[in-house]
């Protein structure tokens, strides 16, 4: 891991807070990467199976689906922006506590 | 939910718990968002770029989910009200 | 959150469990929250998506879904519990182990 | 699974953690189920009351679902405990 | 718990990694149950529920289900396997880090 | 991701935590591979053994699904990659 060269930190001891909010982007990061998988081979594999290769309409599908995805995730995120980030409190389960 | 046997430590601890369950649950509605938005919206891959009529939907999609999820929380909120005024406390 | 104004318990310090069950519980109403989101979002939403707002039609059908899906839910946890509360153990993954 | 290798307090400890999954699996298995059987036999929303016929749809879904579970769970034990004996244990 | 009554392990106090490990292949042994139950469902219970009984029908596809799911499950392990074990830093979010 | 405003702890800490996700990754990777080549290929139960026409499938659809997921993986590299050099760092 590249981080492990890096010496950003000054003080020593581990302040909980800093990882978890780390481990969450991990968890979100992770998250996303999965959603992308799972939407790109419904939009662009055959189920058929007749070859194990990806097929050229299929790499092509792939990289423009992974470019279509972001960008819904840019507009989405920009939208929940600008209704003020009350959105965390807003459609919440616990909203109902 | 009803957090009132808690004493004032587990009360203090149980408000982190929600705060950070709440970040967690905002991400994955996030992520879950654009998913489902993506999922309805996106069809055609002849272009690398959103199309006009495609970023419209993902708009309207993303305000009717909120709407949705918000209509969906209000209800739940009544319901959860009901049963707490109808069933005795347990203690 | 208005439990904070409440002082119901008398003892200090942290009691593992009740704290392990009061998670366990928000976890069970976010998961309830979010399934009942995705069944009615399925039931009641055209997915057209040629406006943001609810219409009334829509409207209309998630008060009703939200109904049923809590009528189903009490039946099914009756069911369950008419069953002797053996579920827990009984079709587990851990049944096999 | 095989937790002879653990010592008394590391299979203290395996038991709890058990038992609270077991508890996590049961709460999940029974919104699952709701979902499940809600999706199944709901698809009439001009009234918000179960109809009968929705509700036996219900309660025949549940027992269908369990009874389901239940069998996969044999077949399921069946095939580790052959796999078990077949394999020889890793030391 | 039929593991309780046996003694293998000789130290004691607990070792956090095989704990750590134990714990990883329970919730593996779920994940796979789980899903096992959800595509067997699929395969083979009609969602008519005209009867609460599984039909002999249903019964013998569940076990042929269940059967054909643990081949899968065994040639997929194989193949990742055949790939040099190469996988679990390959294609996970984090490759991208 | 950006790990530098860590310290050395800290980092120590995150890399143990990234190597315990990176196998609960794996391991959610192949259960989800063979639901997903199970569900795709496998629709004839009057047989308990896998057809060869089945297994080819099964195969193949691991195959493709690994080529498939390396490729998103590294156009989601590329995307990151591009977003950290145009997007001043947060200090």
């Amino acid at each position: 891991m590249s981080f492990l060269g890096r010496s950003g930190g000054s003080s020593t001891g581990v302040n909980p807070e800093r990882v978890e909010m780390a481990v969450q982007e991990l968890d979100m990061i992770t998250d996303v990467f999965n959603r992308l998988v799972s939407s790109c081979h419904a939009k662009c594999i055959s189920t058929r199976y007749a070859e194990g290769d990806l097929n050229k309409g299929e790499s092509v599908c792939i990289d423009r689906c992974v470019s279509k995805f972001f960008e819904v995730n840019k507009r989405v995120g920009e939208k929940l922006q600008s209704m003020g980030g009350n959105a965390p409190s807003g459609q919440s389960a616990f909203g109902s506590l | 939910m009803d957090f009132s046997s808690m004493n004032a430590a587990e009360q203090a601890h149980m408000s982190k718990v929600i705060e950070k369950k709440q970040m967690q649950d905002f991400l994955r509605m996030y992520s879950n968002l654009v998913e489902r938005c993506f999922n309805a919206c996106c069809n055609d891959f002849t272009s690398k770029a959103l199309s006009s009529k495609e970023e419209q939907c993902v708009m309207n999609c993303t305000d009717k989910f909120l709407k949705h999820s918000e209509r969906i929380g209000a209800r739940f909120a009544e319901h959860n009200a009901e049963r707490e005024s109808t069933v005795p406390e347990q203690h």
